[in-house]
């Protein structure tokens, strides 16, 4: 059959011009060690300080509330649902710990996909919103649905926390119901600058960023904090960027200690891998977007020379919780953001707890609400960004996400 | 000032010809690299347009299977995020069983594809436009089929091997990765041609492509042909996709094959669709102009851009391309 | 009405299928006495009539070939042919296979463009135009293999071809302006007429893909004459018709020129081309080698040996 | 060959259509004006069964479904009735989006006009962006001017990307929308209000229905439908196809900018994540369901691929494998859609074949996409 013969020509010619080419290039063997012997030596922190009187879902015990829900709206299907997915078993985590200590106060937990996508978040937010038995939201993930839809929360006076929406636009809209369960960007871009300068002691730095709000708020922010170290070297990514030989020859031009970038590890991950790849040894520091396990699957041992930045607490360091999570997560190991969840439920069953089961009255709590988490202390300001935030810092060791203690 | 200037101030886009100018040679070389990728995929849309006379907008995504059966057989050998650590000849072993992989995979996927959903509109002799909506619909099947099967997010990483720098050119150094890849792609190329112009099957295809009416007569079975037509096309884009994967390991991702599909389109219609040998040179050249203006106008996107901002000028002034279209003649 | 909405398929003895019909001018046709009947043809062909000023008055030439070369890379498909069509006749263009007929008829409907040499119409060149540019000029023609717009009625199909002449603008479509209204109003009144100057009237609502093989062909010339051309073209319209329809074809195209119209008609049936054209044009190897009367061409030798090769005995 | 086709083989969607063409026309409005009320009445009535409720807001749901109806109707225009293959149709839906948002949103740095003001220019600007793009493509053919199309609508999401003034991901905020306050102050075209948003774009379709229609039983329909049969002949028969073509395009353009913008206003949000290929095809496969070249067929056809996926939202995962799927198995076994193509390009048709002999035309269940024998591809 001649489509036969066509396919061994074919592959023949294949096999004899790999191999042609394979000898003509390839010399060496074996791996010419990766990672970056860095200068500076950043002592791994095993545990941490957990706050004494940290409060937990299970609360007092003897609580009683009826037909009251908690809902959780974010993507859970589509292209970014790892993040959605890490808060929701938080957020799940809580419940089930509630509602086993409290027998006669059994909160209902109501799921609504948006698939992260600002279009669709509108439609699913207003079916939200007019489930009347709905009195607090563990919100949004993503900064461009959270914009698409907080009108519609604060007109029914429903109060919505975001575990991860960093985009400091987000309370300057003068909105009542919205609370940030972690540092914006504001605060995160100026701990990684002073991460930068002062633990990894780099003088010159290139600042790339994803174009997204969160990675360009961030950037914009590390920007000011490092000034004219970072002056000269700037690039820019987008969403789904696979090749970035463009910047990586950029900043080997530039040959800076450290390389910032701003975005999530979609991105951050091949660039790290290819910048290693071109011979770079300098440090790559990377905010939380970008710290998840995916990660070191994506970059492998080129995430060797990697720091990460984060306002959010390492939920796998707490070993109780770390164990719990993976009960409700089918064995996945808590990811960015889980913790916050878990904490920003906690708060909302602790305001059902103490009788509340009005919409008014849950986010007058909230406002109200001065108390220590797990991740970190939860006082709010009027515009409902967090009174004092903590950022933490990480590093890649021996091929896992180590805490190296905190920044500011 | 009127908002209006501001707008379109800060809309004006600079050219950064100083980083062009310092970066032009490494960009040529990547560029090249790039070109003989597209050359390779744009081999599949210039056989199947020169003898169906039809866009396979679903040839990407034959490409983007090449690629997910590249990643699984390394992965199985072991490869992993990081660069192995294995001899030469272990090393072009293991990637010869992956490119032998991709290529049947690509080719079955080529074949059943013709048989499923083009073999019925042609038996019935449909007008172009149905035949352009199921190409697309197939394009979107795969695609979302994977979608569902491998997750929206990328495989994980599949290193090959590092690249070194083998020797400099004008001061910017050429790596082996390329070498490999623009050196295998010509060596395919050439073997495809020689098969067209010179096999006995070649000539089948060159005889359906002129006139299928005709050619049937002449003893020639034109559903054998076609069939081979799609099963070459495969075959050349499951080695293409080996060698994506080398320059981008991260790349493996339901969507990667289709912006890749339309600029190796646009390479192929440069050269002269239907022509073989404009398929190489399209490629080699849409792979350095897209590179080029990446770099000029500072953001990755501007390559897709430029692709297809060439693509429409290509089209308007010489729709036979740079070659002429040699295949079949330019059958309205 | 009958459930099957008023349609039997009645064989009439010319094998056309013409469609017994209730409803409609049709019927009444069927009813009417011999006298009203031609007087109600005669007012369709006072409606069919092309009333339009024409610079040449009856029996001047209207288009004219001067020294007319076509060629195709190498090939010489026309020679300096030079002949004129006289307003009002119906000229023959005839020639055996690969003479160039179908090229010279290209070439004066402006579909190809002379490597030298003159198309004029009405002694104006006709030059680089675009191909509906010369049909508004007054150039219309069939196609040789039926090219009808299938999933369009009849009716529609002919009212195509007076859009022609129309000047309605998007606009005035869009807000359906007097201009518009007025326009269709027209449109339909003469292509009714015209269904019915060509004998399909019957079958003007159905679909061209589902009309018999001789409705389409009328159907064609029909839609030529709609767009009230000044020289209508007929590429072979009785290619595939027997012997009674060839018959009532030149019935047709007898009518057509009656009613005003220049007629120019390539054909490779003698008996056809003989029976109803007033002078004949013979073409071979891309050369004129005859032109004049049918009678002179019947008995001129270069045409037989043109055609037949051998010079001894007359053609049929 | 015979004339009509025997009693048994006709499908009842032809009968149905037999039906409908025989009404006079005052019967025609009496029938028409409950299916017209009723349709306005639908996110009012939120019928159990029909309801997406736990998933997705229903009256959103509706104004979605409408929304696609208005974008489905465009595209009908250029696909359907054209015969041009647009496959980056998003673009101009995106255009008329972000020159909503440009216009209205405090975010962007353009002066503001009040929102109804934006639809008619977005339909402008998108006109021009339909003439910029028509001019230099509509002379190739048919595969050409697809993939040339697809390249406009991604050069559009990619420049909604990089150039800075559009924002990209970070998008506008508090798009504009159409004045007016409930009794109790809440705005009527809140965003979470989808009800007075589905009236608002039920409104304009209808209008657009009525304007296409004028277009269709014009010259313009009928040259389209000759460009769409077969340019050669419709140009020897002295159809202008460029210009018509080019208005096709134009319209086409408007009438999916005027849709952009309405999303806009109801989302009050606007950056370049939804203006991509998948987004495109939807369009498609919603043209070509309904019954390409027959306007009441696409909209039915957006219907079902807007609504579907809302209502059945364990789908949404699966919605473009069922929608590519969808176009395979139709273009092989129903090519003409659900409907098929159903258009009658004379104004005054009807009286006319009443008059000439007497009963209604005939409507094909045929399709322009249906087998010809004429000009197939098939090699």
């Amino acid at each position: 059959m001649s489509g036969a013969r066509l396919v061994r020509v074919l592959t023949l010619a294949a096999v004899a011009s790999l191999s042609v080419a394979g000898c003509a290039a390839k010399t060496n063997s074996g791996d010419s060690g990766g990672g970056a012997g860095s200068n500076v030596d950043i002592p791994v922190v095993s545990q941490l300080p957990v706050p004494p009187n940290a409060a937990s879902p299970a609360g007092s015990g003897n609580a009683t509330c009826s037909g009251v829900t908690i809902a959780y709206a974010g993507a859970e299907t589509g292209p970014n649902a790892q993040l959605g997915i890490n808060i929701l078993n938080g957020v799940q985590l809580a419940i089930n710990e509630h509602n086993q200590a409290n027998k006669n106060c059994q909160v209902a937990l109501k799921k609504f996909d948006t698939e992260g996508d600002p279009g669709k978040a509108p439609g699913v937010v207003t079916q939200l919103v007019s489930e009347s038995d709905i009195i607090g939201v563990i919100g949004l993930p993503f900064s461009g649905e959270s914009k698409a839809t907080g009108g519609t929360f604060q007109q029914a006076n429903l109060v919505h926390i975001t575990p991860s929406a960093t985009n400091p636009a987000l309370t300057k809209n003068g909105w009542s119901t919205f609370f940030r369960a972690l540092g914006n960007d504001a605060v995160q871009g100026p701990a990684a600058a002073k991460f930068i300068v002062d633990k990894l002691k780099a003088n010159k730095v290139c600042v790339v960023q994803d174009d997204s709000d969160y990675g360009i708020g961030l950037a914009t922010a590390a920007n000011q904090a490092l000034g004219d170290k970072a002056k000269d070297c700037q690039d820019k990514v987008t969403t789904g960027q696979k090749d970035f030989s463009a910047t990586v020859s950029k900043i080997m031009n530039a040959k800076p200690d450290a390389v910032f970038y701003s975005g999530y590890y979609a991105e951050g991950a091949p660039l790290d891998q290819q910048l290693v790849n071109k011979g770079f040894t300098g440090k790559f520091v990377a905010p939380d977007g970008v710290k998840d396990d995916k990660f070191l699957q994506l970059a492998g041992d080129a995430s060797g020379n990697a720091y990460f930045t984060c306002p959010c607490v390492p939920g796998e360091l707490l070993q109780k919780f770390s164990d719990a999570y993976k009960g409700v997560s089918g064995g996945q190991a808590p990811g960015t953001y889980s913790l916050e969840g878990y904490d920003a439920t906690t708060i909302l069953l602790k305001g059902i707890d103490s009788g509340i089961k009005d919409r008014a009255g849950l986010t007058n709590y909230v406002k109200n609400y001065d108390g220590d988490g797990f991740s970190k202390h939860f006082k709010w300001d009027a515009t409902g960004e967090l009174a004092t935030s903590t950022v933490y810092g990480y590093k890649v060791d021996h091929g896992k996400i180590v805490y190296v203690g905190t920044i500011s | 000032m009127h908002p209006l200037t501001t707008f379109l101030a800060d809309a004006w886009i600079n050219f950064d010809v100083g980083s062009l100018r310092d970066q032009f040679w490494s960009n040529t070389f990547d560029g090249l690299t790039y070109g003989a990728i597209y050359a390779l995929v744009a081999m599949g849309y210039t056989l199947v347009y020169g003898v169906l006379n039809l866009i396979n907008f679903a040839h990407s995504e034959v490409f983007i299977v090449g690629a997910y059966a590249v990643f699984f057989v390394l992965s199985g050998l072991g490869f992993g995020p990081s660069a192995p650590a294995l001899s030469i000849g272990a090393l072009v072993a293991d990637l010869l069983l992956a490119m032998v992989a991709a290529m049947l995979v690509s080719a079955a996927v080529a074949v059943i594809l013709e048989r499923v959903a083009y073999r019925p509109l042609r038996r019935k002799g449909v007008p172009r436009l149905v035949f352009l909506i199921t190409a697309i619909g197939a394009s979107f099947t795969i695609q979302y089929l994977i979608f569902i099967w491998r997750g929206p997010s990328a495989e994980p990483a599949v290193i090959m091997f590092r690249p070194e720098a083998v020797f400099t050119v004008f001061g910017a150094d050429i790596d082996d990765q390329q070498l490999t890849i623009v050196a295998a792609a010509l060596v395919l190329m050439l073997v495809a041609d020689v098969f067209v112009n010179r096999t006995r099957l070649g000539r089948g295809v060159r005889a359906v492509a002129q006139d299928p009416d005709t050619a049937t007569l002449m003893g020639v079975n034109k559903e054998r042909v076609i069939m081979l037509t799609f099963l070459m096309g495969g075959l050349l884009a499951g080695a293409a996709s080996l060698f994506y994967v080398m320059k981008v390991p991260s790349g493996v991702q339901y969507s990667g094959g289709f912006i890749l599909g339309i600029k190796a389109f646009a390479a192929a219609v440069l050269g002269g669709i239907g022509n073989i040998r404009g398929a190489l040179l399209g490629g080699l050249l849409l792979g350095v102009v897209s590179n080029y203006g990446q770099t000029l106008l500072g953001a990755s996107q501007w390559s897709d851009v430029v692709a297809f901002v060439v693509l429409v000028v290509v089209l308007m002034f010489r729709p036979t391309g740079i070659l002429g279209e040699s295949l079949g003649k330019a059958r309205v | 009405m009958s459930q099957e909405t008023g349609l039997q398929e009645v064989p009439d003895e010319a094998g056309e299928e013409h469609v017994q019909v209730e409803g409609g001018i049709v019927a009444e046709l069927e009813r009417m006495t011999p006298e009203e009947r031609a007087e109600h043809e005669a007012e369709v062909a006072e409606v069919v009539a092309p009333d339009r000023e024409i610079a040449v008055g009856f029996g001047e030439t209207l288009l004219e070939l001067r020294e007319v070369t076509v060629r195709f890379g190498g090939l010489v498909a026309l020679d300096a042919v030079s002949f004129g069509i006289r307003r009002g006749e119906i000229l023959g263009l005839i020639g055996p296979n690969g003479a160039g007929k179908t090229t010279c008829f290209n070439a004066m409907t402006g579909v190809y463009r002379p490597t030298s040499g003159q198309v004029l119409l009405e002694d104006r060149p006709l030059g680089r135009r675009k191909r509906h540019q010369i049909t508004r000029l007054g150039i219309a023609r069939t196609f040789q293999n039926i090219r009808l717009f299938g999933e369009m009625t009849a009716l529609e199909n002919v009212v195509v071809g007076t859009d022609a002449r129309h000047r309605t603008s998007v606009l005035g479509a869009l807000l359906r302006g007097p201009r518009h209204r007025r326009e269709e109003a027209e449109a339909v009144e003469r292509a009714m007429a015209l269904l019915e100057f060509v004998g399909i009237a019957d079958r003007a609502a159905d679909k061209a893909r589902n009309l018999p093989y001789g409705y389409q062909r009328r159907l064609e010339i029909a839609r030529a004459l709609a767009t009230e051309p000044k020289l209508l073209c007929l590429d072979e319209p009785a290619a595939g018709f027997n012997p009674a329809e060839k018959e009532q074809l030149m019935g047709l195209i007898r009518k057509i020129r009656d009613d005003g119209y220049t007629v120019l008609l390539i054909e490779h049936d003698m008996r056809l081309v003989m029976g109803v054209t007033d002078r004949i044009v013979v073409l071979e190897f891309g050369k004129k080698i005859a032109e004049g009367l049918p009678a002179e061409i019947r008995d001129n030798p270069a045409v037989i040996a043109a055609y037949l090769g051998v010079p001894d005995d007359g053609a049929a | 060959m015979t004339s009509a086709r025997n009693e048994s083989r006709r499908p009842h969607l032809q009968q149905l259509g037999e039906w409908w063409n025989s009404l006079p026309r005052t019967r025609q409005w009496l029938v028409l004006i409950p299916v017209v009320l009723l349709i306005y009445a639908l996110p009012v009535l939120n019928p159990p069964i029909l309801s997406t409720e736990p998933g997705t807001n229903f009256p959103i749901a509706c104004f979605n479904a409408a929304r696609f109806a208005l974008i489905a109707l465009g595209l009908n225009v250029v696909v359907g009735q054209a015969g041009l293959l647009d496959l980056g149709y998003v673009g101009f839906f995106a255009v008329g989006a972000y020159v909503a948002a440009l216009f209205t949103s405090p975010d962007s740095a353009l002066a503001k006009l009040p929102y109804l003001v934006t639809l008619p220019l977005a339909m402008v600007i998108t006109m021009f962006f339909g003439v910029v793009l028509g001019t230099p493509t509509l002379r190739l053919r048919g595969d050409y001017l697809a993939i040339v199309t697809l390249g406009f609508g991604e050069i559009v999401r990619l420049l909604a990307t990089i150039v800075p003034p559009l924002k990209g991901q970070v998008g506008f905020q508090e798009v504009g929308h159409p004045p007016g306050r409930l009794p109790d102050g809440s705005l009527i075209f809140a965003s979470s209000n989808g009800t007075p948003w589905y009236w608002l774009v039920v409104t304009l379709t209808i209008a657009m229905l009525m304007l296409v229609g004028n277009l269709e039983r014009s010259r313009v329909g009928r040259a389209w439908v000759a460009i769409r049969e077969d340019e050669d002949a419709a140009q020897i028969m002295g159809v202008p196809t460029f210009k018509f073509k080019l208005w096709a395009f134009a319209i086409g353009a408007a009438i999916g900018g005027l849709s952009g913008a309405l999303f806009a206003g109801e989302v009050g949000f606007v950056n370049n994540q939804k203006f991509d290929v998948p987004t495109s095809v939807l369009f498609l496969a919603a043209v070509v369901l309904g019954g390409s070249g027959n306007k009441v067929g696409v909209l039915l056809g957006a219907f079902v691929v807007s609504y579907v996926p809302d209502r059945f939202t364990e789908l949404a995962n699966y919605k473009y494998l069922i929608f590519g799927l969808a176009l395979i198995i139709l273009m092989i076994f129903r090519p003409q859609g659900l409907l098929g193509a159903r258009q009658r390009l004379l104004a005054k048709g009807r009286e006319a074949y009443q008059r000439l002999i007497g009963r209604p035309e005939q409507v094909s269940s045929e399709s322009a996409l249906a087998a010809e024998s004429a000009k197939g591809v098939g090699a």
